[in-house]
């Protein structure tokens, strides 16, 4: 195959593809948001995100190493994040980034590192248990899907697309949720002193 | 046609609760019970998120879901000190080996 | 941890034979994904079918990605195996080339995209959207090229244009945007990474009173970044045999990608930012702590009780440094009253006095605060514990060694431009010049060789770059001047000294946004002082600097100064 | 805001800075720099005291009232606003002046007194703490000073007496020091337990918490006679009386008036400084200052109450003292005696001599506590004066100075003239109200304003007779007692105090000083400091001059800037003073005379007498069993309250239980045996049975294992899931 040939073949495909436009997008189509993330690439960037926060949530249940349950906890936290902002909660994706993938899962790691007698030690769960376990959570995620799917949740999709969520957050939790804040605060300085206590205690 | 609605975000929310519940459960390490716990918050983070958009809520989904990030690194914390504690006592973070209570 | 013979830890991995099939079977893979893909799409298009989002996803865009993910694969291999030595000859011409790449891709592509977006907003039709952006026709940018001002709907178009609207058809996409700008950052953090070895090689060999590298490439040695680049490449590829083998592989990569990631929301100009995101900063911080984790698995995985040191060191040091970086960082994002880097970078136009760091006194002391805790946080001298090759042989990559030990090294180097670069963004005037901005209004409006010099003299990448690289080059001049401190010594002035002072800062800012008037004569006052005095440290940096290449000949040794330039 | 208010402002917060720096860095300070810190401050406020004195003497009357600034809203309770304000007037200036000088040399007299004492707990220096207590001290007292609204008032009250429970308990390991530490705050709080009372029915019925418009509304309530302020309560007496005698609660508390006395000579087990300090000069003089400030909230019957409360005091105070051994003992009794003193000033109305009285004493007390101190500490920590002797060879300086004191508080003075020292003045002065209300005729009050109001209303009788400011108040008031004679006793027992006042203070000094060495231990290691000599001097020297040149003129004049009668008729009070002067014009020779004739030759004399009136002496000697009174008072009303809680048990529950069961009996007989055993009694084990083993089934279940749990659960979440869907439909 020469090269102008190959070239005139990419040419085509390019015409092709520029003239019919996508296969996916031929459907009937109402108005989308005005911003780059048009309803179908929500749709798979959806998809995408939840596949990969799926995957990673069985590879949980799965995996017998707990570091590799950590990893898989990392991937879910961060497909997540990834959902939080296609749910246009812009700052809930950056907190779960700080708070809970670079901060609680820290912690988790270091705990792994800290409590383990060796690397490989690995406690397997008895059969019995593990199919009760999964004939429990099976029925449990049957009845939780047909209970969501009886529902007709097509209506009421957001109206209003990205609000600035920072502004909104910031004025909430300052008004609406001063009470819970401020609990949330005093529960911190509480646990903060509660864990150095724990941890520190058994070393006298 | 095919759109995101909130039925999708539940039933991921439903997967990832059941994982994080199953994990609870089969797991005997201490530290991967945490991990199912986690999961289980970050289902049920999913599921707040959620309704806030598509239910007209507002802000308060994603401010209860801050309150339950807040609420998991607090948790965190605790659960790994007792672990430590537990670990010291018992040289082992199996969970069935905590049984001290058993009736 | 038991002892190991060799043989225990040295697994052979790499042979011609099985590159070649190793390379064989992902082209394969991949060319099977894709005429697959085709054949549907194909199908479909025929049959007149349309898809719905899941099944577009499984069946379409997931086989894509992973053809793509196949043939990089195949392009990598290859490229190790042969352009290797290809490299070694070439590297002045790749060098240059990369770097006149880097800045004419992203030059040309914002050029490109800014057509593009004027072709889409003068279109008769806005409202119809497509999956990727806009349902732009190749029909309408032959359209808009030959509208004349008197007909804008000319339908004659001169037959050139057609081929010029097949080329740029595709730019529409946002994502093909983001592709292509991603890869420009990936090429700037190369870039910068090799650079940065190879300058913190030369200025440690100066403090020491010693030339440092001086072979590769000629004039001062300065392609031996790339040069230990490429030997990286090339090195045998060793996971210890008791090492958590996939942990161990991934390892290098979440250090890295989070780092890339964040330079989604660093802006280097109002306009060159990839997404000025609402909640950047917050977006950049959790990105820089995520990498903890890379690190941690990193000493966890290699199964050596020194690697472990280093990362458990690693967990603590970091994850305690956050702390205060992230409060210092609250004390700018307080005074300008949002989190998106392009507003905050916006606000410091008015030249050296505008600059937040002089605007009180509190967000002076906070920018060296930052930048104090910002070396720890990327683990540099003094408070390189994590890896103290003294006490630790190397930390959590004493068994990493080739492309992944440079892995590492790239994500520390890329790690030291984004906090530097936050710095300059919040506090040292981020794109703008020192120079106050109204003598510049004149040029701003120009003409285009007016707007370039403007760009040029008063704001752009460039300012941010070079200030970027000044802080950058304070690092490494910190980390062959300072000793290294106990490990306990780091945690108790992160807990008991940094953490107590940026409360009381952030306090002292809250009282000082409350109470003092912005125009007051306190205000003014203050702003004058902290100006001039960081002028002055300016002034003490260049005079330094100055001083030393002055006394050269007394400071450095006569070997030395032959080959200084000057000399 | 007046320069003067900023300057009074500033000498406040001044100390308060100084706190803050001990406390934050006292440490790092070290010993003696701490002290010299608090001591800088104390002397800056002092000195700008001084100043505002100065500027304030130079102001003519509207200049005065001029330089008074509105008060800054502060916030709104309900609907009462609360306002913060400076209270700026004579009274103020001339507290202030006295606390801010006093406090000065007592620190400088502390750097001595600490440097040789032990400040070392746990093994650390708490020489800054100490410095750091007192300069908050200083802060409160003077922010008390200068408040002019009740909540203010309260607050510094409340900030003094954590102060003062700090230092009382500075040698917290002490377990002496810390008992009498929370002795005193337990006791304050009963005190203070009826100020907020008092201060909740100001609020309530008054609606204005403010000094001044307190007093206005006071007044205009009780003009009224539908207010609710005159309706009657408890005891007789009616609301306006219980509205005083409530805010009087908290004076007495920190006054140590009577039933709340205990806990002042315990506080001795304080540092000798804090002594002087807080428990002669200023805190205890609070209360006082506290009673002139409220003194027009006070009705003729709460007057009554507090002049009781005053006389009382004074008697118990002196009877206590003259058979005190511990010399810091003998000066705190002298303390109580002479707040009684004061009080009793306030309650037959002798306003200003009473303040006069308080700012002397002030003076004296904190002399002869601080020449305590320097005894204490040249003797190395002895305090009973019945080893000590002959101290004035080593201790000339001390000797003097205490010598001032002592005179001082005696009362001495050339009697007809103006010759005397400063509480000759001041206690005459209280006397010669007494008098004149116990003997007077009740028209004084007419005579020097020529007013055509009679002197019927409740408020008429202040200082000399004179009508208060208040003439609007209706003379239909039903205060019978208002313008009748006080009793008699209101007026001979201060005279019969009067002499035994320099009785035991003249004991003190002479056991302490004169005479021949009864130790020789102690006397042979006796030595002054320097440091401490140089406050006792200058506060001797003050004690001098005091009583003449500043503060009765000072104090007079707040008669114009508040609601009291605007003279005081030097010329009248002459007179009575001069008929005073046969009854108490010597009676300090005589005190004086019988204490030298007693204890010239040492304690067996003294001894002797004490035998012959053994019981009357065992009373003295235990403070009139007021501890042990209420030991028994309250650990007994204790015990009666459960005896009580334990009767009603028995006769009330326990007789409804038994009634119950013995109708249940009958019930139980009336049904039938067969019914009863068969039915309800299977029915009874049955449960027991069943109830045993599915708890042996739970228990089976309860293995401990967390992970069981949560799968049971889970389990459970899971059924119910189904259950609703199956339910649902």
């Amino acid at each position: 195959m020469t090269g102008s040939n190959r070239l005139s073949i990419v040419a085509a495909v390019l015409v092709w593809l520029a003239r019919a436009g996508p296969v996916w997008a031929r459907g009937p189509r109402g108005p989308g948001p005005a911003d780059w993330i048009g309803i179908e690439l929500e749709a798979v960037m959806f998809y995408l995100l939840g596949g990969l926060a799926a995957v990673c949530a069985v590879g949980c249940v799965l995996s017998s190493r707990v570091v590799r349950m950590a990893l898989f906890l990392f991937g879910a936290l961060g497909a997540v994040a990834g959902l939080y902002l296609l749910l246009h909660a812009n700052f809930l994706a950056a907190i779960q980034l700080i708070v809970y993938a670079g901060g609680t899962l820290v912690v988790i790691i270091f705990g792994i590192m800290l409590s383990s007698a060796s690397a490989a030690a690995r406690y397997r769960a008895r059969p019995a248990e593990k199919a009760a376990g999964a004939a429990v959570g099976l029925l449990l995620l049957a009845g939780l899907v047909t209970a969501v799917g009886r529902i007709d949740w097509s209506e009421g999709i957001a109206a209003a697309p990205s609000a600035p969520t920072v502004d909104g957050l910031g004025r909430a939790l300052l008004t609406t949720y001063l009470v819970p804040f401020e609990l949330s605060s005093v529960l911190l300085l509480a646990v903060m002193i509660g864990a150095a206590w724990l941890a520190g205690s058994g070393r006298k | 046609m095919g759109s995101i609605t909130l039925m999708h975000y539940l039933v991921l929310g439903a997967l990832l609760f059941c994982c994080g519940l199953l994990t609870m459960v089969v797991k005997r390490n201490a530290v991967g019970i945490l991990i199912g716990v986690e999961l289980v918050l970050n289902a049920a983070n999913v599921n707040l998120v959620a309704f806030g958009r598509y239910r007209g809520a507002g802000i308060d989904g994603q401010a209860a879901a801050l309150f339950v990030i807040v609420l998991a690194a607090a948790e965190a914390a605790v659960a790994i000190a007792i672990f430590m504690n537990f670990y010291r006592h018992l040289t082992t973070v199996d969970v069935d080996r905590g049984d001290l209570l058993r009736g | 941890m038991t002892e190991f013979t060799a043989q225990d830890v040295i697994r052979p991995r790499w042979s011609p034979a099985l590159r070649a099939r190793a390379i064989r079977r992902f082209m394969l893979a991949g060319l099977i994904i894709m005429i697959g893909t085709g054949v549907a799409a194909v199908c479909l298009e025929i049959f007149g079918r349309s898809l719905s989002p899941l099944w577009l996803t499984v069946g379409i865009v997931l086989p894509s990605v992973l053809a793509f993910g196949a043939l990089f694969v195949v392009f990598a291999i290859t490229a190790h195996a042969l352009l290797g030595r290809l490299l070694k000859r070439l590297a002045f011409v790749l060098f240059i080339g990369s770097l006149a790449g880097i800045v004419l891709t992203a030059w040309g592509a914002s050029l490109l995209f800014g057509l593009v977006d004027r072709i889409v907003a003068a279109r008769p039709d806005p409202i119809a959207q497509t999956i990727f952006g806009g349902e732009l026709t190749t029909d309408e940018i032959v359209r808009f090229f030959a509208a004349t001002p008197e007909d804008p709907k000319a339908l004659e178009a001169p037959p050139a244009l057609e081929f010029v609207a097949y080329l740029l058809w595709p730019w529409q996409f946002r994502l093909l945007r983001d592709l292509v700008l991603a890869l420009v950052i990936l090429g700037f953090v190369s870039v910068t990474a090799s650079f940065a070895i190879w300058w913190e090689r030369k200025v440690a060999g100066r403090i020491q009173s010693r030339l440092g590298p001086m072979r590769v490439g000629g004039w001062h040695g300065w392609a031996q970044g790339i040069a230990d680049g490429l030997k990286l490449v090339q090195k045998e590829d060793i996971v210890p045999g008791r090492a958590d083998g996939p942990v161990f592989r991934l390892a290098p990569y979440l250090v890295f990608i989070p780092v890339l990631t964040a330079f989604l929301a660093l802006p280097f100009s109002d306009r060159w930012v990839l997404r000025d995101l609402e909640v950047g900063l917050v977006l950049v911080l959790g990105l820089l702590g995520i990498d903890v984790i890379g690190v941690i698995l990193a000493g966890w995985a290699s199964h050596n009780k020194w690697s472990m040191y280093g990362a458990l060191r690693v967990a603590a040091q970091m994850v305690s440094y956050e702390i205060p970086m992230g409060m210092a960082l609250l004390l700018p994002v307080m005074a300008a009253g949002t989190l998106r880097p392009g507003a905050i970078g916006a606000l410091q136009s008015g030249g050296f006095h505008t600059w937040l760091a002089f605007c009180s006194p509190f967000l002076f002391a906070a920018a060296g605060v930052y930048f104090v805790a910002s070396l720890a946080a990327c683990k540099r001298a003094p408070f390189d514990l994590p890896e103290a090759e003294s006490e630790l042989t190397g930390g959590f990559h004493t068994e990493y060694s080739g492309f992944r030990w440079a892995v590492f090294f790239f994500g520390e180097y890329a790690a030291m431009f984004v906090v530097c670069g936050l710095a300059v963004l919040l506090f040292l005037g981020a794109w703008h010049s020192p120079l106050p901005a109204s003598w510049g209004e004149s040029l701003a409006g120009g003409s285009w060789w007016q707007r370039g010099l403007y760009a040029l003299l008063f704001s752009g990448p460039a300012w941010f770059i070079a200030k970027t690289y000044a802080l950058l080059f304070v690092h490494i001049w910190l980390r062959w001047t300072l000793p290294r401190i106990r490990i306990d010594q780091v945690m108790y002035a992160c807990v008991q000294v940094m953490l107590p002072m940026t409360m009381l800062l952030l306090l002292g800012q809250m009282f000082w946004q409350l109470l003092v008037p912005p125009d007051g004569i306190t205000a003014r006052a203050a702003n004058i002082v902290c100006t001039l005095a960081g002028a002055a440290i300016v002034a003490a940096f260049v005079g330094t600097a100055g001083w030393g290449y002055l006394n050269r000949r007394r400071l450095v040794g006569p070997l030395a100064v032959n080959h200084l330039p000057g000399s | 805001m007046s320069s003067l208010e900023l300057m009074l402002l500033a000498a406040t917060v001044i100390p308060l800075g100084s706190f803050l720096l001990l406390a934050l860095a006292g440490a790092r300070l070290g010993k003696p720099l701490a002290g010299w810190v608090a001591t800088a401050a104390i002397a800056a406020s002092c000195v700008l005291s001084g100043l505002v004195v100065v500027r304030w003497q130079g102001m003519d009357a509207a200049a005065r009232a001029a330089a008074r600034s509105a008060p800054v809203p502060w916030t709104v309770l309900g609907d009462v606003p609360l306002e913060v304000g400076v209270n700026l007037d004579g009274l103020t200036v001339a507290v202030f002046f006295m606390v801010t000088f006093v406090s000065t040399w007592i620190h400088v007299f502390s750097i001595g007194y600490m440097a040789g004492h032990s400040d070392e707990i746990d093994g650390r220096s708490k020489f800054h703490r100490f410095f750091a207590f007192l300069s908050l001290f200083c802060f409160s007292m003077l922010g008390l000073v200068i408040a002019d609204s009740l909540v203010l008032t309260f607050v510094f009250w409340e900030l003094v007496g954590l102060c003062s429970y700090l230092l009382i308990g500075f040698y917290f390991h002490k377990p002496s020091a810390s008992a009498a530490a929370i002795k005193a705050f337990v006791v304050n709080r009963v005190g203070d337990m009826g100020f907020i009372l008092g201060l909740g029915m100001v609020f309530w019925f008054l609606g204005d918490l403010s000094l001044a418009g307190a007093a206005r509304r006071f007044a205009e309530a009780c003009g009224d006679p539908g207010s609710a302020l005159r309706q009657a309560g408890p005891l007789g007496l009616d609301m306006a009386t219980w509205l005083g005698l409530l805010l009087f609660c908290g004076a007495v508390g920190k006054s140590a008036q009577f039933p709340l006395h205990v806990w002042l000579p315990d506080a001795m087990e304080g540092p000798t400084p804090v002594s002087a300090l807080i428990h002669a000069a200023t805190m205890v003089a609070a209360g006082v200052y506290l009673v002139a400030r409220i003194f027009v909230l006070l009705t003729p019957q709460a007057l009554l109450v507090v002049a009781g409360a005053g006389c009382i005091t004074l008697t118990l105070g002196a009877l206590v003292a003259v058979v005190q051994t511990d010399i810091k003992k003998v000066l705190a009794y002298s303390t109580i005696s002479q707040l009684g003193y004061m009080m009793l000033g306030m309650g037959v109305g002798a306003w200003i001599g009473a303040l006069f009285h308080l700012l002397t004493h002030a003076f004296f007390k904190a002399l002869m506590f601080l020449g305590s101190g320097q005894v204490i500490e040249g003797c190395h920590h002895e305090q009973d004066i019945r080893r000590m002797g002959g101290l004035w060879r080593r201790m000339p300086v001390t000797c003097a100075t205490f010598l001032i004191g002592v005179l001082a508080i005696a009362g001495a003075g050339i009697p007809g003239t103006s010759v005397g020292l400063g509480g000759f003045f001041s206690k005459d002065e209280i006397l010669a109200v007494a008098y004149s209300r116990v003997y007077g005729d009740g028209t004084h009050g007419a005579r020097p304003h020529g007013s055509a109001a009679p002197a019927a209303g409740p408020w008429a009788m202040t200082e000399t007779g004179h009508r208060s400011a208040l003439t609007h108040a209706v003379p239909g008031v039903e205060h019978a007692q208002a313008s009748a004679p006080l009793p008699a006793l209101l007026f001979w027992v201060p005279v019969i105090v009067a002499y035994i006042t320099p009785f035991y203070m003249m004991r003190c000094w002479w056991l302490t000083f004169m005479g021949r060495p009864r130790d020789d231990h102690v006397h042979a290691h006796a030595r002054e400091s320097a440091l401490m000599v140089v406050p006792l001097v200058v506060l001797a020297a003050g004690t001098l001059v005091c009583g003449l040149v500043l503060f009765r003129p000072l104090v007079a004049e707040v008669a114009p800037a508040g609601l009291l009668a605007p003279t005081v008729d030097g010329h009248e009070l002459h007179e009575v003073h001069h008929a005073l002067m046969p009854i108490v014009g010597g009676a300090f020779v005589v005190g004086f005379a019988v204490a030298i004739a007693l204890y010239a030759r040492g304690l067996s004399l003294a001894a002797a007498i004490a035998r012959r009136l053994r019981p009357l002496h065992r009373l003295l000697e235990h403070k009139f069993y007021f501890d042990e009174l209420y030991g028994l008072v309250l650990v007994g009303g204790t015990h009666l309250l459960k005896g009580l809680c334990d009767l009603f048990d028995r006769i009330v529950v326990d007789g409804i239980v038994d009634a119950l069961s013995a109708s249940t009996v009958r019930l139980a007989r009336f049904s039938g045996r067969d019914l009863d055993e068969r039915v309800v009694d299977g029915a009874v084990n049955g449960v027991g049975r069943t109830t045993w083993e599915l708890g042996g089934a739970a228990g089976s279940l309860q293995t401990g294992r967390i992970r069981l749990y949560i799968l049971l659960a889970a389990g459970g979440v899971t059924a119910m899931v189904w259950l609703a869907l199956a339910a649902g439909g």
